[in-house]
């Protein structure tokens, strides 16, 4: 009875088309919203901001810079995380050499920049497919990782190339705390999301969805397969880009090319499947897996076992789980967890009839 | 169900209910039995659940995260609900897919091996089991060192159907065999059908549109609804259902 | 309680767990050794626990954020990553929280400059001290500084940030002496370096330094061998230097040199004690006992006498309690081992004379050489000191750019006491 | 009925591989007109659309639409010039419910730049509106109303098809190219379907070409026929004059019919 | 010039190291069109369960027999619980799986072996001897008999057996597969079996030559490059891929490495792949996918 469609009818396509249709679904975000923006600032402590919101955000963020890549548009990428270290340097760079660059401005540009790499590691994507186009977006990761370390004006000349965060002030206001990192972060990715969920219910949205599905049929419609990855990857990298400079910037304070290596894709691939291909809600469950997880287990384990076993041993059968369960999951709902919502409220909506 | 030649009914239904994806209930309550030696007709509008029964009874519909969930199925009186496919060609029980299912990337003369690969055939008796295929469908002849993937819709088709035919099976389940089929096609693979049934005692379940044709061969016809057997009788019975003519029939 | 606590952001899994298992080994073993033989320093017990960092740095930061605060009350004296990424993440981070960050024998170099870095320390050894300490020890082979003119020294480093952070003063270094300096990078991880010393071959270079990390050491070994350049003639650097470097290079590390900062071997009073006390007692942290005595493990043993003795100096100073962070930070600025404060550690000869101070974090800056037999290493050398004051200055200015860059104002070290 | 050819083939071959799937085959169809193409399996029928609407580039011969003549066609030019068309192996968007499936036959009046439709800005949402509109029209014609908001992967074989052909109409085509449309469905299925297409000819114009195995929906359905076999024309007339043509009958029909 | 033909020819020989890799992906990918990223892990599995068991003084053949059992067991317990679960899925699926399996496999290694170092000798020399002025080493030869060796078998096995038209059929559609009576799970235990001793040998190979250590898990990505050249589903391709990505990432690393900055040897294959799918989008002897409307 909670989540009914019944009573509200829609009397015209625009109320049709808006992003969200049920009252329900509108009221929940609003809650949810209000929930991360003034009751988490009170109720959390550093660690949580540090250790797991922030990553959790950033990274939720970065799978759904993916999630439009692979998700919407079906191009196979293991370069995330190439794209995020571009949008990272690039913003550093933006914010160092252009004297009184604000701060969001040299993000907007960082995530510019990405997209610009984006395209260009995009092209091959016009020829190859499926696995394939693996080897693209891998010569992507690989060969941003060589420009970063190799040509050290990326990281100022800094001897080790690593760069480290300016300091967070936006409009005279210091955000380096670990809560103002937190709002900081979160006012970002909550924009950049609504902006997400109004491409994917775009035209442009259904023209990824339809070169995924079947791009003969595609072009045979008229759409440009061509403009259309293209634009798929300058987008997606844009989120990438942006979730980059969150990473080094509102995240860790400083980072190294090596941070955003092939591991670091892998993960960003992982939540989009654990979340759910082609789901904007799925990359937030899946983040919240991808970070949560293991920490919890790294916490249970150390609070119930410790002293008992080897801790590199622990941290074994944390891996073992770990795998164990994204398979479990691969099996039980392949279509992740954002399906397991979906059936959740279809079960609510028929509630109490099962079909 | 005068007609049967042996008591035991080569296969039976008994009120099975099949569900996808644990949500989606796509067969209520089927049951049907196939008299050995006979052939059987399933007519239904689209969505029925006609394919869904014939998957229901190889096995296959598990591999679309499909499950029978309630009811059984006997073929030749023992219980195959959970049985595996390979098992069930094994003994006998074949399915054509509807859709073709063509393995692309292997030729034609490939494709139709891998039907037969089961039985374990000896060279010369595969040789021989090639012929006879390439007898019926003198078209696959010319395509066998062809990619099947490249094959037109009713070449594939007639792929497919040899294919099933390579294993030497008791029971055929054909899923719409005319589909997309030359009107010259169509009327050959009923006699194929036909002539099997009657030389070789070779029984067939064919879920088929084009009811005419259906019901021209088949000795006993099911017609489905929604999910359920909605009627079913001989097919004299049937076609004498006014009801039913203007729906299905086509007469 | 009256205990110190040690956060460890250990990694015992993984590509680099060799590192991990051996340095962790040893420091918690010299901890339960003091604990178990002097029931801790002043009677304040040492704890510590481990989070699993993997060597991933937001793995190693959030296991910082973690186990900062203490541990059942017990506050926290030094974090010790034994990871570059992690040190530079946590750098900004320790600061703020008063904690001082100890990387032995790595870390960021500039750190050293302890006005800029207060709560930072590159024990014993920061990475330009060493590269400076082996030229100097090639210099001698040769017969002195003057006779490195003309001499070819390839340095084949890591394709990461840490195997290039020595390039430039190796160039310098270059410039100054007059040798031919030639880098080669060998991308991560190194598992194929087939191209590196083919060009290393053709060059015929008289000295190679080998500046890796990880499985990339013994495959040089052995494509050196395979290119058949001689292996004395290979120096490994810091990272390049224990058991797990050479041994699966097998017979084609023979002869393989490399420097550290503490022999390898038991035979050091404080070994055997933590073997009476430890070990024989079955509490020894290593999975492996064959390890015992190996390069990671006595870096580790080093690693708690140092920290040990921050404590100490600290508690004479502030009170014979748990310490703060900031406490334990004046400690480890007035570290003084001398001959005599090392023979009392029952460490001489194994860690190096140290004396620490505002200004200085280093505090040390000397190697020794030693060279794989094929089963054990063998020190070759006494210690060879770096130029450190050829260095000093370069350190300086790059921590004067931090702190502009930073906003930071740097401590009068002439007022610290 | 108009009378001037809006297509034209001009001695179109096309081999594969050395296999000739079609050879010199000419024929036109008048604007206007419901045109099928009929003959055994594997005559090149599909291969033939394939041709007109660019999939496959033929290696002689030159095609007339609308005036223009050219030597190949382009997917992306077939469907700017108005041709649109449906597929024997369901070739719809799996993922995407049925209505998003009709909305992209609308791409082409799509007018609003993509950053105006990322951000729903500018034109975007009014003419999000109006597709919709038209959208809804077609669905409604088609009468598949319930199913809107389903995905089509696991929808029925027939309502798949119908889904297809409404993407096609989405598009408002000049000239609309079905392969198969009928496959799989029973009588009174096809009937429906029927209807559909020639509501479609008669509303919109729209001239159409389709192939099909019915040979009795063929016949009530099209004003032109051509017959093909092994690659050939060999028929080309009104229904009336192919059914009886010898030849047809031998190679497609057999003497049942 | 001499010195241009060393570093060619020692390329080629690496690249045979890589092929040795690149030839379990195909197995598997041919097989079941599963593009099986936990290859990787399972050389490294084999190759440190071998490396214990020497250890523990089991002797040669001992510790190759055992290790090929277990290589069976592992591959058995993958068919169990993780293909058969996912039959007829779509191949990002079972991709991701395999990714959940490289995380079991290597936890499981170091957990059961430790994450010690081990060297690891053959018995094979890996000293070089001159031959008309360059340097040529006897393990590099065993190596490349060896990948030549699987290579052939493979061949044999795919092409002219009636397992390997199953094995191809499985790969193309498995709900046909299963339609047609095909043994799925049998076929899948076997290929995996075969991929796990084909893991073995890469694995005592790079062993021998990197030692047995956590690393050896991230040679994969030394293959895919020499995968995707040869095509995914071309076993003389996984050669053929490997000679041209060996032989050219040296020359390049030693003559234009010099020139834009060394260490590119991470990169340049991958971007070659690249170049050389725009010219061929299916490999050089891959198959094409194939899509008729
Ligand atoms: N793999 C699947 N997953 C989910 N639902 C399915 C699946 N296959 C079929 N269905 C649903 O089950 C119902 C019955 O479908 P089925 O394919 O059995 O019908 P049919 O009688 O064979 O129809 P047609 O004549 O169109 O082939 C349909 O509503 C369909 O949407
Ligand atoms: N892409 C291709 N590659 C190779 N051969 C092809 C290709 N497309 C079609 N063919 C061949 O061309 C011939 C004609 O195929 P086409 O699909 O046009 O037949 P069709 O008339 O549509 O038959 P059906 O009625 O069975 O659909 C067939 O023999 C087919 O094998
Ligand atoms: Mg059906
Ligand atoms: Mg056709």
């Amino acid at each position: 009875m909670l989540y009914r469609e019944s009573g509200q009818f829609v009397t015209s396509y625009r109320a049709d088309q808006r992003v969200f249709r049920l009252w329900q679904e509108r009221w929940g975000l609003a809650l949810l919203l209000a929930v991360a923006f003034v009751m988490v600032p009170f109720i959390a402590n550093d660690y949580w901001f540090s250790a797991i919101l922030i990553p959790f955000l950033v990274l939720s963020l970065a799978g759904l810079g993916l999630n439009l890549l692979t998700g919407y548009a079906g191009q196979l990428s293991l370069g995330s995380a190439a794209f995020m270290a571009v949008g990272a340097f690039a913003a550093y760079n933006f914010h160092l050499r252009i004297e009184g660059m604000p701060f969001l401005l040299s993000f907007v540009f960082g995530g510019l920049a990405a997209a610009g790499v984006g395209v260009i590691f995009g092209l091959p994507s016009l020829r190859i497919k499926g696995f394939y186009l693996l080897v693209s977006t891998l010569a992507a990761q690989f060969f941003v990782q060589w420009v970063l370390t190799n040509f050290s004006w990326f990281s100022n000349n800094s001897s080790s190339g690593v760069i480290t965060a300016p300091q967070l002030i936006i409009a005279g206001h210091d955000f380096s705390t670990p809560l103002g990192r937190y709002l900081l972060t979160l006012g970002i990715v909550a924009a950049l999301t609504v902006l997400a969920l109004s491409i994917v219910r775009s035209a442009l949205g259904r023209n990824w969805m339809a070169v995924r599905d079947m791009d003969t049929a595609a072009a045979v419609i008229g759409i440009s397969i061509a403009r259309t990855k293209l634009v798929a990857f300058a987008v997606s990298s844009f989120f990438l880009g942006i979730a980059g400079s969150l990473w080094a910037f509102t995240y860790l304070g400083t980072v190294e090319p090596h941070g955003f290596d092939l591991t670091r894709s892998f993960q960003i691939l992982f939540i989009i499947i654990i979340g759910g291909l082609g789901s904007v809600l799925g990359n937030f469950l899946g983040a919240a897996f991808i970070v949560l997880l293991p920490i919890l287990l790294s916490n249970i384990s150390n609070n119930l076992l410790a002293g008992a076993i080897d801790p590199g041993q622990l941290e074994n059968i944390q891996k073992i789980i770990f795998g164990a369960l994204i398979i479990f999951f691969l099996i039980k709902e392949p279509d992740g967890l954002a399906r397991i919502w979906q059936s959740l409220k279809r079960r609510a909506r028929v509630w109490p009839l099962r079909f | 169900m005068s007609t049967e030649l042996s008591n035991v009914p080569i296969l039976q239904l008994q009120s099975i209910e099949v569900v996808y994806e644990k949500v989606i209930l796509a067969v209520k309550d089927v049951s049907l039995s196939v008299a050995a030696n006979s052939i059987v007709a399933l007519l239904g509008a689209n969505g029925a659940g006609k394919s869904t029964t014939l998957k229901a009874i190889s096995g296959l519909a598990a591999a679309q995260r499909g499950e029978v969930v309630r009811g059984r199925v006997l073929y030749q009186g023992d219980d195959i609900t959970q049985a595996n496919p390979a098992a069930l060609v094994q003994g006998g029980l074949v399915q054509v897919l509807e859709g073709r299912h063509c393995f692309a990337h292997l030729g034609v003369e490939e494709n139709l091996i891998t039907g037969a690969l089961i039985k374990r055939p000896t060279a010369s008796v595969l040789k021989q089991q090639l012929e006879r295929i390439y007898h019926y469908f003198p078209r696959l002849k010319k395509l066998r060192k062809n990619l099947a993937g490249y094959a037109s819709g009713g070449e594939q088709q007639m792929v497919a159907i040899g294919r099933a035919l390579m294993a030497e099976p008791k029971l055929v389940l054909l899923d719409e065999p005319s589909m997309g089929l030359a009107p010259l096609v169509v009327e050959e693979i009923f006699d194929i059908i036909g002539n099997l049934n009657q030389q070789q005692g070779v029984s067939f379940l064919l879920a088929e549109q084009n009811a005419s044709i259906a019901l021209k061969y088949a000795h006993h016809g099911y017609v489905i609804e929604n999910g359920r057997v909605a009627a079913h009788g001989t097919t004299q019975e049937l076609k004498a259902r006014s009801d039913l003519q203007a729906l299905y029939l086509g007469i | 309680a009256n205990e110190q606590y040690f956060p460890l952001q250990s990694y015992r899994i993984g590509p680099y767990a060799a590192g991990g298992t051996g340095f962790f080994g040893g420091f918690i073993d010299y901890l339960q050794y003091v604990n178990a033989k002097e029931g801790g320093v002043n009677g304040v017990k040492f704890t510590w626990s481990e989070c699993e960092t993997e060597y991933v740095v937001e793995k190693g930061v959030e296991c910082y954020e973690r186990l900062k605060k203490g541990l059942n009350g017990a506050p926290a004296a030094a974090t010790n990553p034994l990871s570059v990424g992690i040190a530079y993440a946590t750098l900004e981070r320790s600061t703020a929280d008063k904690l001082p960050l100890i990387t032995i024998n790595h870390g960021r170099t500039d750190s050293t400059d302890g006005s800029v870095f207060p709560y930072a320390f590159p024990l014993q050894l920061n990475p330009y001290s060493e590269v400076s300490a082996i030229i100097n020890y090639i210099a001698e082979k040769s017969g002195g500084l003057d006779k490195l003119k003309g001499k070819k020294i390839v340095t084949l480093y890591h394709g990461s940030p840490y195997g290039k952070e020595t390039s430039p003063i190796l160039e310098l270094l270059a410039k100054k002496y007059g040798f031919e300096l030639t880098l080669l990078e060998v991308p991560h991880p190194g598992n194929e370096q087939q191209s590196q010393w083919l060009n290393i071959r053709r060059a015929k270079p008289d000295w190679v330094i080998l500046r890796g990390w990880g499985v990339m050491n013994p495959v040089a070994l052995k494509t050196a061998q395979k290119t058949g350049f001689p292996t004395d003639r290979i120096i490994g650097n810091i990272w390049s230097n224990s058991e797990e470097d050479a041994a699966p290079a097998g017979a084609a590390a023979k002869g393989f040199i490399s420097i550290t900062t503490h022999p390898s071997g038991t035979n050091f009073p404080v070994l055997q004690d933590i073997d009476k006390f430890v070990v024989k007692a079955g509490k020894g942290n290593l999975q492996d006992a064959k390890r015992f005595g190996t390069v990671y493990y006595n870096l580790g043993v080093v690693n708690g006498i140092l920290n040990v003795e921050a404590v100490r100096v600290a508690q004479a100073k502030f009170g014979k309690r748990p310490l703060t962070g900031e406490e334990v930070r004046w400690g480890f600025e007035n570290i003084r081992l001398d001959d005599k404060r090392l023979k009392e550690l029952g460490a001489l000869g194994l860690v190096q004379p140290l004396k620490l101070s505002c200004a200085d974090h280093e505090g040390g800056g000397a190697v020794r050489f030693q060279q794989w037999d094929g089963s054990k290493w063998n020190v070759i050398s006494d210690w060879v000191q770096a130029d450190r004051k050829l260095l000093r200055p370069i350190i300086e200015e790059s921590a004067r750019q931090y702190a502009k860059e930073k906003g930071i104002t740097p401590r009068d070290c002439g007022k610290e006491g | 009925m108009n009378a001037t050819p809006l297509l034209q083939l001009e001695h179109i071959s096309l081999s594969f591989k050395g296999v000739k799937a079609i050879t010199d085959i000419s024929f036109s169809v008048n604007e206007g007109e419901i045109c099928a193409l009929i003959g055994p399996n594997g005559a090149g029928k599909s291969s033939l659309l394939n041709v007109i609407n660019g999939v496959y580039q033929p290696d002689q011969g030159t095609i007339c639409y609308a005036g223009a003549s050219r030597h190949r066609m382009r997917p992306h030019d077939a469907a700017v010039q108005g041709i649109a068309r449906t597929f024997q192996n369901i070739a719809l968007f799996k993922g995407m419910s049925v209505l998003d499936n009709v909305l992209t036959g609308r791409n082409l009046h799509q007018r609003s730049s993509w950053v105006e439709q990322a951000f729903n800005v500018g034109r975007a949402p009014d003419e999000a509106t109006e597709q919709r509109r038209k959208a809804e029209q077609v669905i409604e014609f088609l009468r598949i109303q319930p199913w809107r908001h389903q995905l089509v992967g696991n929808l029925p074989y027939g309502l798949q098809k119908r889904v297809e052909l409404a993407r096609a109409l989405a598009a408002e085509p000049r000239l609309l190219l079905l392969d198969e449309p009928m496959a799989g469905m029973n009588r009174q299925e096809k009937d429906d379907m029927s209807r559909f297409i020639l509501d479609t000819q008669r509303e919109f114009g729209t001239t159409i070409v389709l192939i099909e195995h019915d040979i009795g929906v063929v016949m009530n359905l099209s004003q032109h026929v051509v017959v093909l076999d092994y690659g050939k024309k060999i028929g080309d007339g009104t229904p009336e004059q192919v059914r009886v043509n010898p030849d047809v009958i031998a190679a497609y029909l057999g003497t049942t019919h | 010039m001499s010195f241009f033909f060393e570093v060619l020819l020692g390329g080629l020989l690496a690249g045979v190291m890589y092929s040795l890799i690149a030839i379990g992906f195909v197995l598997i990918y041919k097989a079941s069109g599963v593009f099986n990223f936990a290859q990787g892990s399972m050389v490294l599995f084999a190759a440190l369960t071998f490396v214990s068991l020497l250890e523990r003084s089991v002797p040669f053949w001992g510790a190759f027999v055992f290790t090929l059992l277990i290589m069976l067991v592992l591959a058995w317990a993958i068919e169990r619980f993780v293909l058969r679960q996912l039959v007829n899925r779509p191949p990002i699926t079972l991709f991701m799986a395999t990714l959940g399996l490289s995380y079991i496999i290597e936890g499981l290694a170091q957990a059961v072996w430790g994450a010690q170092v081990h060297g690891l000798d053959l018995g094979v020399s890996d000293e070089p001897f001159e031959l008309g002025g360059m340097l040529l080493s006897q393990f590099d030869l065993f190596a490349a008999a060896v990948a030549g060796t699987l290579v052939v078998l493979l061949s044999l096995l795919f092409n002219k057996t009636r397992t390997g038209i199953a094995l191809r059929a499985v790969a193309d559609d498995q709900l046909a597969a299963l339609a047609v009576g095909i043994r799925l799970h049998r076929l899948w235990l076997i290929v995996w079996a075969v991929a796990g001793v084909v893991g073995l040998v890469a694995g005592l190979l790079w062993g021998a030559r990197l030692g047995v250590q956590f690393s050896l898990s991230l040679i994969v990505l030394k293959a895919l490059p020499v995968l995707i050249i040869g095509g995914f589903t071309s076993i003389g391709g996984a050669i053929v891929g490997g000679l041209i990505i060996g032989a050219s990432e040296k020359l390049a690393e030693v003559f234009i490495g010099p020139i834009i900055g060394g260490g590119i040897e991470n990169w340049f294959p991958y971007v070659l792949a690249m170049l050389f799918l725009l010219v061929r989008p299916a490999g050089l002897f891959g198959e094409r996918a194939i899509e008729r409307v």
